[in-house]
């Protein structure tokens, strides 16, 4: 019998020579940006979203001007808390507009391929995209929170001037970091999950409105703190109201903000880690 | 190769429609966006099933009344207006981001028979999947309960119809920002969450200019209501709220088929 | 006869960009290439001719009536697009079938002309497949087969051979020939000319957006080959490869770019030249060649300035 | 075109079998499903409530009756009814679809029944619970109660219930949910809410059951008396009625399209006694008739009432069309004319 040499077929693994570059999500998330600020709708969203900064501007100015009016409206800690809150359903509206398509539109029309034939690796690849999104983000919510503190701060030193006020800069960022980062998460979760950046945008609003519809329902039928648990913005809430020291909700009122942090930063972590698993150049099709 | 084709006029408005039914539910109904779908209005069927196995103690409020929590708050105020938003904003503008719009301008077809086909397709894959999670939350929230199933069974009809009228007229006015805007998402939640979420628990009459006021009042046995909308919240006559959401409903998809009759779809590669 | 596809005066503009400009010919029986570089308008002239668009000025006409808003016409037309769209989730059975319905068909006689056509475009193996998982070729002849599934006077098929293989490309080629021969209007759009050359030899050439020319190919050949060609090498030895090219008797002209060390030659009959590179290649170390202006644009540019 | 059919098709059986079962369990009382005109919301009204009675205002308002009639109204009522509009944001008319009424008889409580300052110990009016479906201004109504009185407001389980704290009486009222509203007094609420948390009601007092089950469906109006209650009315009401014999129980009910007709059925001791009651009410016929020489009216109206006696058990019938009941109105209103400022004939009918 004779013998023939057999070779070993497999996948060897290519030594690239070059170093890659330290900051190599830095191109992804500047072109994503700059595609972005090229939209006016973007521009336009962003623009409505800063008008609550002017309204509460008004609302300090006017303090300082008719001190009295401080009973009913004080500038204080809550003051911050409450237009975090608020600029919520813009922020939503801005993670639908800019991050629902960030991941789904370069899965369908194979632009992912593109990305990773550079020198990239998946981790710069979600890295960009999470950063894209994080700065919208931030956009209508902790850099208008940041120019309010210190628009509010020019009107009124005597009010925030104290050098301890100061401290109301890391909470604004602590609580607009509670908001942003699960969002951002979860919507390129929906992104990576959907081939298409309608389905994904929807996809992202029916958890959101679901888990807080969801809360609604069983906080009405047990009347129990821990519901909120199940709620994204409940726990988000929650953990504004502990940053801030501001009184909770009746609906939140006994859920201890640490369940609600570790909420947050399960989800946060959780969808990372969808996000590093699904996210695949190449579709394997059965 | 002998000429097959037929004489040439406009295929019957009915059996083409029918046509264009058949094909758009088989692009609609089994595919995954439609599970997931599902499998979020199928949410409160778990949440019922959690709570009759271990139901918490002391729960304050009958199975038939956590249904009407179920079907007034987590259906007709707020996931089935976003399935109507999701699939009624589709309905052409789904084909022509896949540019298959072509294969139905390009047949003996008039645009309103590919309209309505794709809106009666829209209505049956909403309903295939509303109206079971519907019914088994029902089922699974009032058996076997003292009040029994038949209890709210009445309720139950009038419900599904409450559900259907609102996909309808929910799906007319997306299906019409779909054809008429080439980006409707942010429109439509727009509409959805700034406009009926808030004006409709603003004091006077501003409610009257929502939708979700009148899909709200056709929830007979609703729960009460909370916060701002305890105080302000409107709520108006089953007939008029079935005549204003059909009247809304009807207007919306006879203006989507105007300008879906008149406008030029540019699609290439 | 009367013609079946009318263009008057037709112009089509998006905006403030002009895509069609004053364009009138008329289609009767038979195959007909539509010639032109990308951009030239040739999607455009198609969508117009079809009912997807409106003319901004001018009429267009099909089967005698007005193309746009005329759906009763489409009993008797059909579009191979050229966009690379079909219903994923379908069959290729089930798609040409769905399609067939919508022109009126029952089922059993959907089922048996989308049998028939689909043996025509030999998918037959693959019918019961879904066309989400098709290749580029087997996608092209089914969107073929539901363009011809209902046996069309007139068909317009738009970059009809893209992603197809040589023997499908035969297949096809010879089946629009067929198709002109009994008698139907077949209008083909391309931009690779010797794709045209298998199946007519009535072209309507398009560039800019007008009808430059409507006739015979073989005129556009010999126009092609009376316009010399420029050609960019890189050889190891360019000197020596150049005193071989020299000998050639349709080159029009050499040059040797002594700082990049290419040649750039003017040729006439590019087959010959071609040959004899290829025989030089390994004694001259050829490394590269660039063709720089062998595309339509360049035959345009020149039949514009004539 | 196969999987989008079997997963309609599969939706539909689910969805079909559900609603079957549902009103299966309703058909075969193994559901707490309406008892008779009584929707089911309102089975929880006491068990031991002696007369029930119900108003369908939808079916009112939307009759060709009230759009002849309803229109009309003193003024002075009118203006009533917009001010209670303006106050709670409720028009009657148009926001309640229908009004159950329950009358308790009166709990012993020594208290309430202590002597009035003329020392006279009087029969307290009987407690009564009102049980309203139809859609309430929550917001308006609250603030309308501390206008009438002080009023403290209570929310439990879902519910808000408001509770009148003068002192002089002890109504409350409860807002099920936006659609259902109930009033009475305190005790009478209370007993409702808990009973709509036990499951238990009206359903546990079978004789009650049985007289509601037997009233025509689709009626108007309708009531029906058991026992309880009837047999200290005849003796109460005083006057001719005394002497009639005590009635068991009753069952009306009617409608009002296309003409006004009522149904009404006794139950008397005996059928002796039964005569004696069908006696009275042909008496008072022909009373009608001898007076028809001043309105012709009288006698038609005479004529469309029917008494027939039936062992133990008194029927009567009426049927007034609305162009008799429109003669009446206008006869009634010349002769409120001629004689303006004068007090009434005793014989007019109002």
């Amino acid at each position: 019998m004779s013998s023939s040499q057999i070779y070993e077929q497999h996948y060897r693994r290519l030594d690239a020579s070059i170093p890659l570059r330290a900051q190599r999500w830095i191109p992804i998330a500047r072109e994503g940006l700059k595609a972005l600020f090229s939209l006016r709708a973007y521009l336009a969203l962003i623009s409505i979203a800063w008008l609550p900064v002017f309204v509460r501007l008004v609302q300090v100015y006017f303090t300082t001007r008719f001190p009295e009016a401080r009973r009913v409206v004080p500038v204080d800690d809550k003051l911050f808390f409450d237009f975090l809150a608020q600029q919520l359903p813009w922020m939503l509206l801005m993670s639908a507009y800019a991050g629902a398509g960030l991941i789904a539109n370069d899965m369908r029309t194979g632009g992912l391929l593109l990305y990773l034939s550079r020198p990239l690796t998946l981790v710069d690849y979600i890295f960009g995209k999470v950063m894209i999104l994080f700065v919208s983000l931030s956009m209508v919510t902790m850099v208008p929170g940041l120019v309010l503190f210190f628009g509010a701060r020019s009107l009124a030193p005597d009010v925030l001037g104290a050098a301890s006020h100061l401290l109301l800069v890391p909470k604004i960022v602590a609580m607009a970091l509670a908001l942003v980062l699960p969002t951002t998460a979860l919507v390129l979760v929906m992104s990576a999950l959907a081939r298409s950046a309608r389905f994904a945008g929807l996809g992202f609003f029916f958890v959101f409105v679901g888990s807080t519809v969801a809360h609604a329902i069983a906080w009405r039928a047990t009347r129990s703190a821990y519901a909120g648990l199940i709620s994204i913005q409940a726990t988000m809430r929650r953990v504004g109201e502990a940053i801030f020291g501001v009184k909770p909700t009746r609906m939140t009122a006994d859920l201890p903000p640490e369940y609600a942090f570790a909420v947050l930063a399960l989800l946060f972590l959780g969808c990372l880690f969808v996000l590093k698993t699904r996210v695949r150049a190449v579709e394997i099709v059965k | 190769m002998t000429s097959e084709t037929l004489s040439l006029a406009t295929r019957p408005l009915w059996p083409a429609t029918k046509d264009v039914l058949l094909i758009s539910i088989e692009r609609m109904l089994p595919r995954p966006r439609s599970f997931w779908v599902f499998l979020l209005l199928s949410l409160p069927v778990a949440f019922g099933a959690l709570l009759r196995i271990y139901p918490p103690p002391g729960l304050p409020l009958t199975g038939f009344e956590l249904y009407g929590m179920v079907i007034a708050l987590f259906f007709v105020r707020n996931l089935l207006p976003l399935v109507a938003l999701l699939f009624g904003s589709a309905l052409i503008s789904d084909a022509v981001d896949s540019k298959t719009l072509t294969y139905f301008l390009t047949r003996p077809i008039s645009r309103l028979s590919i309209f309505l086909g794709e809106f009666l397709a829209y209505l049956v894959t909403v309903l295939t999947l509303t109206v079971p999670c519907v019914v088994v939350t029902y089922l699974v929230l009032c058996a076997a309960t003292p009040q029994g199933a038949g209890f709210g069974a009445p309720d139950l009809v009038q419900d599904l119809a409450a559900c259907a009228l609102t996909l309808f007229t929910y799906g007319a006015v997306f299906a019409l920002l779909g054809v008429s805007l080439k980006r409707p998402l942010i429109p439509g939640l727009l509409f959805l969450f700034v406009w009926e979420g808030f004006v409709a628990n603003f004091p006077g009459d501003a409610p009257n200019y929502t939708l979700t006021a009148y899909a709200r009042s056709l929830i007979r046995h609703r729960p009460a209501e909370e916060g701002l909308a305890e105080l302000f919240s409107k709520f108006f006559g089953v007939g008029e709220s079935v005549l204003v959401l059909g009247f809304v409903g009807v207007v919306s998809l006879a203006l989507a088929i105007w300008i879906f009759s008149r406008r030029e779809y540019v699609i290439s590669s | 006869m009367t013609p079946r596809v009318v263009f008057k005066k037709a112009s089509r503009w998006y905006g403030p960009v002009m895509a069609l400009n004053d364009v009138s010919f008329e289609l009767g029986p038979g195959v007909y290439g539509l010639l032109g570089p990308n951009g030239a308008g040739k999607s455009s002239l198609l969508k117009l001719a079809c009912g997807q668009l409106r003319p901004s000025q001018g009429t267009v006409e099909l089967l005698g009536r007005p193309a746009f808003g005329s759906p009763e016409v489409f009993h008797s037309v059909g579009l191979c697009s050229d966009t690379d769209a079909l219903f994923e989730d379908f069959t290729g059975f089930q798609f040409v079938c769905a399609l067939l319905s919508l022109n009126g068909f029952g089922s059993i006689q959907a089922s048996r002309l989308a049998t028939e056509v689909i043996e025509t475009v030999d998918l037959k193996d693959a019918m019961h497949r879904k066309v989400g998982g098709y290749s580029k070729g087997m996608r092209q002849r089914i969107k073929l087969a539901q363009a011809l599934a209902h046996k069309p006077e007139v068909l317009f098929l738009d970059e009809p051979l893209t992603g197809m293989d040589p023997q499908n490309r035969k297949r096809i080629s010879d089946l629009m020939k067929r198709l002109g021969d009994e008698g139907r209007t077949v209008l083909v759009s391309t931009h690779i000319l010797h794709e045209l050359e298998q199946v007519t030899r009535r072209v309507l050439l398009i560039h800019n957006g007008r009808v430059l020319a409507e006739g015979d190919l073989g005129e556009i050949r010999d126009l092609l080959d009376r316009h010399p060609r420029s050609v960019r090498l890189r050889a190891r030895d360019p000197r020596g490869l150049a005193r071989e090219l020299v000998l050639l008797p349709d080159l029009v002209s050499l040059t040797l770019e002594d700082a990049s060390g290419h040649l750039l030659a003017e040729i006439r009959k590019p087959d010959a030249f071609f040959a004899r590179v290829q025989e030089l290649s390994v004694a001259c170390g050829v490394e590269e060649m660039w063709v720089t202006d062998e595309n339509l644009e360049s035959v345009f540019s020149y039949l514009v300035s004539k | 075109m196969n999987r989008s059919r079997r997963l309609i098709l599969t939706a539909a059986a689910v969805s079909a079998l559900g609603i079957t079962f549902s009103f299966s369990a309703r058909v075969t009382g193994t559901a707490r499903a309406a008892v008779g005109p009584v929707p089911p919301e309102a089975l929880a009204l006491p068990a031991d409530s002696a007369v029930v009675m119900g108003f369908d205002v939808r079916a009112l308002t939307g009759s060709q009756f009230y759009a002849k009639f309803g229109g009309e109204g003193e003024p002075g009522r009118v203006e009533a009814l917009a001010e209670i509009e303006r106050k709670t944001g409720l028009n009657p008319a148009r926001d309640i679809d229908s009004v159950v009424v329950a009358v308790r008889p009166q709990t012993e409580d020594p208290k309430s029944a202590e002597p009035a300052l003329d020392g006279v110990r009087r029969h307290r009016p009987e407690n009564a619970l009102v049980f309203v479906t139809g859609r309430f201004d929550a917001a308006r109504l609250e603030a309308s109660i501390p206008e009438t009185g002080k009023a403290s407001k209570e929310r439990r389980d879902g519910v808000t219930i408001y509770r009148e704290a003068s002192g002089k009486s002890n109504g409350a009222v409860a807002l099920l949910d936006a659609g259902i509203l109930v009033a009475g007094d305190t005790a009478s609420v209370d007993t409702f809410l808990a009973n709509r948390a036990s499951g238990r009601g009206i359903r546990d007092n079978a004789a009650l059951v049985s007289l509601l089950e037997s009233v025509e469906p689709g009626s108007t109006f309708w009531a029906v008396g058991g026992p309880s209650v009837l047999s200290r009315v005849t003796s109460e009401i005083g006057g001719p009625a005394a002497n009639l014999p005590a009635i068991k129980q009753v069952v009306a009910y009617g409608h009002l399209d296309p003409e006004v007709g009522m149904t009404a059925t006794a139950e008397a001791a005996d059928a002796k006694s039964a005569t004696k009651i069908a006696d009275v009410l042909r008496g008072f016929s022909a009373l009608l008739s001898l007076q028809a020489g001043q309105k012709a009216e009288l006698a038609q109206i005479a004529d469309s009432i029917s008494v027939a006696t039936e062992d133990d058990k008194v029927h009567v019938k009426a049927t007034i069309t609305h162009e008799l009941i429109d003669s009446l109105k206008k006869s009634a209103g010349s002769h409120v004319r001629t004689h303006k400022g004068v007090a009434p004939d005793e014989n007019e009918i109002q």
